[in-house]
């Protein structure tokens, strides 16, 4: 089945449900989220089947011009399998957070204007599947673009909700800010070599062509397109956004925000990279930016999140935090080998990683949002005593964001710091020394809050079935991943 | 040689036997009594033995051995006779003395500790073993003194005995690693050989520094010092010696008079022997311990002559005494230190317990004002102390404290006249505080209800006066049997000076006799006061003022002080402080302001331009 | 067949959370963890327990145990001992039984496991596991102001960790493996200027865990405030995973990196055992007397490595210092123990308070004065053995024409510290059980027969090592 | 004619003026409106080069098939926008981005 197939697919079943939604009932918006969910459930079924024009090259479609925007190979592969998955969940987080989006959005008890909550992130999604396998800066501009402009949407859903909207807002006018650089970037690029695709940049800085190319122009549309991608993931100075937005965003599109936009930012800079590490023209200059970045990024994340009040926010930080290892990672500019892991696996098995802790995270905010009326760090006081089993899987997922070792948060971390002492860069592993102490003192306060402080009034929190088992899934998979993570690493292969 | 193992342990099954299976059974002082007792004959059986047995290895690293064995020579051996002779007669004594005391059980399971401890120290074959039963016989010191814990001053002279010996352990300790380094050995057999390869080895560099040689033995011979000054109770570490006779009086006799004090002269004088005493002779090292216990003895005996308890009399005598044996270690004259070392045991336990015997008597009291005309109403007890009495200042050819003390003086006359000085005006003033002491206890009339009801104490107790009276006498005879300690065995001669050095004893005897007589005959209270004597020269104030509360508390809480300021707040706050106001730095740059952001956002570009393109 | 000694107390855990009985599940595998780690470490020489299954084919990694060494045989020896100990003398408090006992089973669990690792990730991570419940139950359990406490070690141990996990990384880095044995052979490869920064983030890492001086600020509060149990496994054992660490990692694979820093690590340990010890000196209350003076006594061990450092061919530092760690914790674990008892049948544990203890617990009194005396370093006990072996070890290279060497002129100060932990010991046990009594020690309870029981173990283990090092020291050969 | 070099410029102060006021003016929809002319800006400079790099001859049409792209999105994005802007309006009564500082720290 040739690879593009899934992104057909994905976006047929979001068009489907958009369609599908006009005639479900207003009390039961819900289905369409079921709907989704099993959709890409089996889109996601379809994924091992896909192949790239290599695997047949006899077959009619494998001659398609199409090719020339779109390659399909392990990397590829798994970041489609992390769109679908990360939507799969949030979808699933959205049906169980419907009574704060119906409140916001048409009135309590009605689910009018929900539907399109459930259909929209399919459409997201087809985005980001389409991202992994970019290999034109033409093709990925748009692709990025479904993405971002179905993220306006999906931020500024809750229309009655002020800080929704306002989230909508900054994330609308940075997000174009960040696009209008993308784009002069891109046409930089372009103007520089001549091409917009990646394989024949890749060719052009290799052979003697390299000469002819304008170096001064082409590092500045590479630095326009990194700021550009630098604010999908959150990179400092770009990361201005994140915490309003999180904020302030509907809870399962901060979650869709805080992985699947991230990992889809992180895959076209990797393909964008790829030509640019791989010649010594230009590789100095990228490594050099990626290391000022990540630097920035690590102690900007963690220290701002010290002090914050709001779980909500922090998680915001929390994603700059990440986002600055993830950059860690790519700055230690490592070619993935068959002897290791390479910049790239690396940033996927974070990724991974980061998926289940995060929206496993998301998935008890979600409710606690919902049960005990707030997001705040004191909104968990004492759930170790009301709901220890809830508490508990809160506490291994905070410690994997943490880095603590026996979680698959650590095996990242771990992987980070190795690349990045093969690299040699000192400076910036002794800022991700401080920044991961940092994080060790600003996620573990919440599992103080948890376990250590009285719950007072607060109300008792339970999850419901979704959720329950979601949480289950991810704190489970935290811990076996922590102690095994050869699967992930097998899906990369 | 199985039995100098049983010699050893027998003592520890006793006391373990106590502790662990008989515990409040009646039979605990008997099983104690019956140890002291079996150890005695097999000390006797084992006299002359200079086969040693097979060491146990007790730790062993690859080649590296540090050993229990056990080393019988004329040393060893003698000093056995010493230990559980006095040990067995102060256990009869301690069976009628501890009678009603509740607390019966324990205190004879540490007395026999005491004496597993003693016999390891006497018998040990290298230097750690020595150093593990010198920390022993500090625990059961500790626990003796501190027997009647429930007395503050019970329990603070027992924490101070063993903070004293510690001290002086930190030194030992020091000095045993660092000889350890000179001759490669821990062992005293091999010490000798072990010193003369260091010598050769290193040949080349000794010719050059002509005086390291000296300086480097001398640095490890004063630190072993050290340890013998803090067991031993010399200056001045000897504060914890007075207070200890806050334990029960047979303690005293046997722990802080007889065995466990000399256990610093004895062990000195091992030293001096497995080195060899021709090297000590002209080390600095030997001048600094003869002063140190030159001092000593004169500075004890001063204080001796205005103390009014009768067991303070007797414990800075026994200060003094030591004192005297540890000069004549310095002066290289060991064996006339150990020689006084094998009487003074046997007449100052004689005088302990027969003190312990009146103070049982008056219904413990202590105060020698208080007490008067003893020797009447018990006259075994005060002829048995006025034995005792005699041994102790010497009276000519009849005491063996008299031969003893003589060759000490005349090792003294030889070496350093200063000293000989000293030595003759402590053995005055060792006459006139005795004279004093039996004088008012004993002498004229009761001054006190309690002792006006003494009557003399049942035969356990007076037996082992008898017994040690008789050594008193004859001890300096019975030693002459052990030619390698009495000193007049070795024809070292000191014809020379003879008649000064009888002649200034004697003096200084008949003087001290009449003083004493002169000045506390019918007195009811002390007519002479000299503050500075009685309050012991303000050593034990200043140490405890000055040293211990200022000193050591209060730099203790100054550094507490800077540990909770420097480490834990400067260092550890400062650091997360640091972090967390940075932190609150950059959340304030979150303005919430979308023009902020997009003005931060631009010069973010510029910044990352400037990266790329520019850098 | 290691594996079973590690993941017995995490299967006990999971039963007591199953809801099987906390106290005896515990317990019960505690004991049976006693019988076969003491077994397992008397027999480690045959081989015969190792034990590994792969996690990871690139880089290889390995969850797998084994004895390396005798080393790991005598803390394993330490752990199962002192682990049966705490949790017997442990006292739940009503309705938090289940936490109380499973993490401390669970303590037990990651001490071991770090122990017994042979995979330099597990090594790690097993650690790392111990610690959480540690922190939880400080946090929730603990006394006093137990949440600041307890925040305090989490953060402190964190960084430290953190900072350990930095030269752990580029030390498989260099040596291109994660098989701690493999690593040692391939230590020759690694250059001194790698050697150095190595050694000083094992330094900082793994002191910052045994509460090197300035890195110590954690440890007293957190003995303090912690539960008998934990406050045991801790001092006792888990703290040790530093030392352990530096002796089987930092001296064989850097060790011209560790002599570069042998100066500062001289005057860092002599600020443990001196300044610590002036701090200890001033403590009012037991219980943060016991913290301070465990940090103090880590100094002794830092000593014997250092002695290790100066001279490499040093055949007596390794042993001495293992044999200090085993002393240690047991007489550390015990006086906690104790400690917890005083405070049960009292209802104080501060100096000012207390007073002839002695008379109406005269049991309490003479196992306290046991474990103090091991404290102080009384020959007989195990401590002694240890820190004579200690001070031996320092003076291994001395040669004195030569003068004093750093490491001579550091184990003569240290030796001071003998007498100050006897200044403050004998102080405690002074103001505690002597002198006359009070009214809270009036009528206080003594030890029940099953309250000895756990203390006796401990005892029983001070003495066998005490009496007859080579009983211990036969193993690491 | 003008060469590469004049179009890149006019591009570049069209970029720099559409930046300014995003980060000058204070009401949304002005804002908005300048981005716009930040896309255009890289519009004019995608088929500047596109014009200048010719294959064969003729002008290198990807550059221009870009543009193309971006007019599309740029115009979904306006729409989007507007909606979220009116939206807002809506519930504060306001579009100057002054007084959208709820959330902060």
């Amino acid at each position: 089945m040739p690879a593009y197939y899934l992104e057909a697919l994905t976006v047929t079943l979001g068009l489907l449900l958009l369609l599908a939604e006009a005639f479900v009932s207003s009390k039961s918006k819900a289905w369409v989220g079921v709907a989704a969910a099993i959709g890409l459930v089996f889109i996601l079924a379809f994924t091992p089947f896909a192949i790239g024009p290599d695997a047949s090259p006899g077959s009619g479609w494998a001659k398609w011009t199409l090719w020339n925007f779109y390659q399909f190979d392990p990397l590829s592969r798994f970041y489609k399998v992390f769109a679908l998955v990360t939507t799969i969940l949030v979808v699933l987080l959205a049906i169980d957070y419907r009574k704060i989006l119906a409140r916001y959005t048409d009135h309590p008890g009605s689910e009018n204007g929900t539907g399109e909550f459930y259909a929209l992130p399919v459409l997201a999604c087809s985005g980001m599947m389409w991202l992994a396998s970019a290999k034109d800066l033409a093709g990925a501009f748009v692709a990025l673009e479904l993405v971002t402009v179905t993220f306006y949407i999906l931020v500024a859903f809750m229309r009655r909700n002020v800080g929704s909207l306002e989230a909508g807002v900054k994330y609308l006018i940075l997000g174009a800010l960040s696009t209008g650089f993308l784009v002069y970037g891109i046409a930089w690029v372009y103007g520089s070599t001549g091409t917009m695709d990646l394989d024949l940049i890749a060719g052009m800085l290799e052979d003697g062509r390299s000469a002819s190319i304008p170096l001064t122009g082409l590092l500045f549309g590479i630095a326009l397109v990194m700021v550009g991608l630098g604010f999908k993931i959150g990179a400092v100075p770009m990361q201005v956004w994140i915490p309003d937005v999180y904020q302030g965003a509907p809870t399962p599109t901060t979650a869709f925000l805080s992985v699947g936009s991230k990992a889809s930012g992180f895959i076209l800079m990797i393909h964008f990279l790829e030509p640019f590490l791989s010649s010594e023209l230009t590789r100095g200059p990228v490594l050099k930016l990626i290391g000022v970045l990540s630097i920035a990024t690590l102690l900007f994340g963690n220290l701002a999140a010290i002090p914050q009040t709001n779980f909500k926010r922090l998680l915001g930080y929390s994603s700059i935090a990440h986002a600055g290892f993830l950059l860690l990672a790519l700055a230690s500019g490592a070619p993935g080998t068959d002897n290791g892991l390479g910049s790239a696996q690396v940033v996927s098995v974070y990724l991974a990683t980061y998926l289940l802790m995060t929206l496993g995270v998301f998935f008890i905010l979600a409710q606690v949002r919902i049960q005990r009326d707030g997001e705040s760090i004191t909104d968990f006081n004492g759930l170790g005593q009301t709901n220890p089993t809830l508490a508990l899987a809160l506490t291994v997922l905070l410690a994997a964001l943490a880095g603590v070792p026996l979680t698959a948060g650590f095996i990242g971390k771990f992987l980070v710091f190795q690349l990045a002492v093969n690299a040699g860069l000192w400076a910036a592993i002794g800022v991700a020394f401080i920044a991961a102490a940092a994080g060790f003192y600003y996620y573990l306060n919440v599992v103080r809050a948890m376990w250590w402080v009285q719950p007072g009034q607060k109300a008792h929190v339970t999850l419901p079935l979704i959720s329950k088992a979601c949480v289950a899934v991810l704190t489970i998979a935290t811990l076996v991943f922590g102690i095994w993570p050869q699967p992930i690493l097998a899906l990369l292969k | 040689m199985t039995l100098a193992w049983i010699l050893l342990f027998l003592p520890l099954v006793a006391a373990a036997a106590n502790q662990l299976v008989l515990r409040k059974s009646p039979l605990v002082p008997l099983v104690s009594t019956a140890s002291a007792l079996a150890t005695l004959v097999l000390s006797f059986l084992l006299l002359g033995k200079t086969t040693s047995p097979d060491p146990i290895h007790w730790a062993s690293i690859g080649d590296f051995h540090i050993n229990i064995g056990i080393r019988l020579d004329a040393l060893s051996t003698g000093m056995m006779i010493v230990v559980t002779g006095i040990g067995t007669l102060v256990h009869l004594f301690s069976l009628a003395y501890m009678k009603e005391d509740e607390a019966r059980n324990r205190y004879f399971t540490g007395l026999s500790l005491f004496m597993f401890s003693m016999t390891g120290i006497v018998l040990a074959d290298n230097f750690i073993m020595t150093f593990i039963f010198w920390e022993l016989v500090g625990l059961s010191s500790f626990l003796l003194i501190g027997h009647w814990y429930q007395k503050d001053s019970a329990a603070d002279a027992a924490k101070k005995a063993f903070l004293c010996n510690r001290v002086g352990d930190f030194g030992f300790l020091i000095g045993i690693l660092m000889l350890w380094g000179i001759t490669g050995t821990l062992s005293f057999d091999a010490m000798k050989s072990g010193l003369a390869s260091f010598g050769t080895e290193n040949a080349a560099y000794f010719t050059q520094n002509s005086a390291a040689f000296s300086v480097i033995l001398s640095t490890a011979v004063l630190c072993i010092f050290c340890g013998a000054v803090g067991k031993s109770a010399q200056l001045p570490l000897h504060v914890w010696l007075p207070d200890a006779m806050e334990g029960p009086t047979p303690v005293s006799a046997l722990i802080h008079a007889a065995t466990m004090v000399a256990a610093g002269v004895y062990m000195l004088f091992r030293v001096q022997l497995s080195l060899g005493a021709d090297v000590f002779e002209g080390l600095f090292a030997s001048n600094v311990i003869a002063w140190t216990g030159g001092i000593t003895a004169l500075v004890a005996a001063l204080m001796a002559t205005q103390q009014d308890d009768i067991k303070r009399v007797l414990a800075y005598s026994t200060l003094s005494q030591l004192g005297y044996m540890v000069m004549a270690v310095g002066l290289v004259h060991g064996e006339a230190g150990m020689f006084h070392l094998f009487t003074h045991a046997w007449f100052k336990a004689l005088l302990f317990l027969g003190s312990g015997a009146v103070i049982y008597a008056c219904h413990h009291e202590q105060d020698i004002w208080k007490m008067g005309g003893l020797l009447k109403k018990m006259p075994i007890t005060g002829i048995t102390f006025a034995i005792g009495t005699a041994a102790l200042i010497a009276v000519p050819f009849v005491t063996s404290g008299f031969y003893s003390k003589e060759e000490i003086l005349a090792a003294a006359f030889g070496k350093n006249k200063a000293l000989f000085g000293i030595a003759v005006f402590v053995a005055f003033l060792t006459t006139f505080y005795m004279t004093r002491a039996f004088v008012v206890a004993f002498l004229g009339k009761p001054r006190s209800e309690n002792a006006d009801h003494a009557h003399e104490v049942g035969p356990l107790m007076f037996v082992p006066l008898v017994l040690l009276a008789g050594m008193a006498i004859g001890s300096a005879w019975l030693t002459g049997a052990l030619s390698a300690i009495d000193p007049r065995a070795n024809a070292h001669g000191h014809t020379e000076g003879h008649g000064i050095i009888l002649g200034a004893s004697i003096a200084s005897l008949v003087l001290g006799l009449i003083a004493g007589f002169l000045f506390y005959k019918g007195k009811d209270k002390d007519p002479v006061s000299i503050p500075l004597f009685r309050n012991r020269f303000y050593v034990d104030g200043f140490y405890d003022r000055v040293l211990v509360r200022y000193f050591q508390d209060a730099f203790a809480a100054i550094i507490h002080f800077f540990d909770e300021l420097l480490i834990n707040g400067l260092l550890v706050g400062g650091l997360s402080r640091g972090a967390a106001s940075l932190g609150g730095l950059f959340r304030k740059l979150q303005s919430g302001q979308l023009q902020g952001y997009a003005y931060a956002f631009g010069l973010g570009v510029i910044l990352v331009i400037y990266f790329t393109v520019f850098l | 067949m290691l594996a079973l000694i590690v993941f017995l107390p995490v299967v006990a855990f999971i039963a007591i959370l199953l809801g099987a009985p906390a106290r005896l599940t515990a317990i019960a595998a505690a004991a049976v963890n006693l019988v076969l780690g003491t077994y397992a470490a008397f027999t480690w020489k045959c081989g015969c327990w190792d034990f590994s299954i792969p996690v990871l084919a690139k880089p290889a990694m390995n969850l797998a145990f084994g004895f390396p060494d005798g080393m790991s045989a005598v803390m394993v020896l330490l752990t199962v001992i002192v682990t049966l100990a705490a949790v017997l003398s442990g006292k739940a408090p009503e309705g938090r039984e289940k936490l109380y006992f499973g993490s401390s089973l669970l303590i037990s669990a990651g001490a071991l496991g770090a122990f017994a690792a042979t995979d330099l990730f597990f090594f790690y991570a097993f650690h790392e596991l111990a610690l959480i419940p540690t922190f939880l139950m400080i946090g929730m359990l603990g006394r006093g102001d137990r949440k600041e406490v307890a925040w305090k070690i989490t953060i402190y141990l964190g960084l430290g960790s953190i900072v350990l996990l930095a030269g752990l990384v580029w030390l498989a880095n260099l040596t291109g493996t994660f098989n701690m044995g493999q690593m040692v052979k391939a230590a020759g490869t690694i250059d001194p200027a790698a050697q150095k920064g190595i050694a000083a983030l094992l330094i900082v890492g793994f002191g910052t865990l045994v509460s090197l001086f300035p890195f110590h600020s954690w440890a007293a509060p957190a003995y303090a405030s912690a539960p008998a149990p934990v406050a045991m496994l801790h001092a006792g054992v888990l703290k040790k995973f530093g030392l352990y660490g530096l002796l089987r990692l930092a001296v064989p694979l850097v060790p011209e990196g560790m002599n570069a820093w042998l100066t500062p690590l001289l005057v860092l340990l002599l600020g443990n055992i001196l300044w610590c010890g002036f701090v200890t000196i001033s403590q009012k209350r037991l219980d943060g007397m016991l913290g301070n003076s465990s940090v103090m006594h880590m100094g002794y061990i830092f000593l014997a490595i250092a002695a290790l450092v100066a001279f490499p061919e040093n055949p007596l530092a390794k042993p001495a210092a293992v044999l200090l760690m085993f002393a240690h914790g047991v007489s550390i674990a015990l006086l906690f123990g104790l400690t917890d008892r005083i405070e049960r049948s009292t209802g104080s544990i501060d100096l000012q308070d207390l007073g002839g203890l002695a008379k109406s617990a005269p049991t309490l009194a003479f196992l306290f004065g046991i474990a103090a005396m091991a404290s102080i370093g009384l020959p007989g006990l195990a401590n002694f053995s240890g820190e004579v072996l200690v001070f031996l070890s320092a003076f291994k290279g001395y040669d004195p024409t030569k003068g004093l060497g750093p490491v001579q002129i550091a184990c003569i100060l240290s030796i001071w510290g003998v007498v100050i932990s006897a200044v403050y010991m004998l102080r405690a046990y002074r103001n505690i059980f002597q002198g006359p009594a009070v009214k809270s020690t009036e009528s206080a309870a003594d030890l029940s027969l099953a309250d000895r029981i756990p203390a006796l173990l401990l005892i029983l283990a001070l003495f066998a090592v005490g009496l007859y090092p080579n009983l211990l020291l036969n193993l690491l050969k | 004619m003008a060469s590469l070099n004049d179009y890149l410029l006019v591009s570049g102060l069209l970029f720099a003026i559409g930046l300014a006021g995003v980060v000058l003016r204070r009401n949304i929809i002005v804002v908005f409106m300048c981005l716009e002319l930040m896309l255009s800006a890289a519009n004019l400079s995608l088929v500047a080069f596109s014009r200048f790099n010719t294959v064969n001859g003729l002008p290198d049409y990807k550059g221009q098939m870009l543009v193309f792209f971006v007019i599309t999105v740029a115009a979904a994005e306006v729409a989007v926008g507007l909606a979220i802007i009116v939206a807002l309006y809506r519930a504060r009564q306001t579009i100057h981005t002054d007084e959208l500082a709820s959330l902060k720290g």
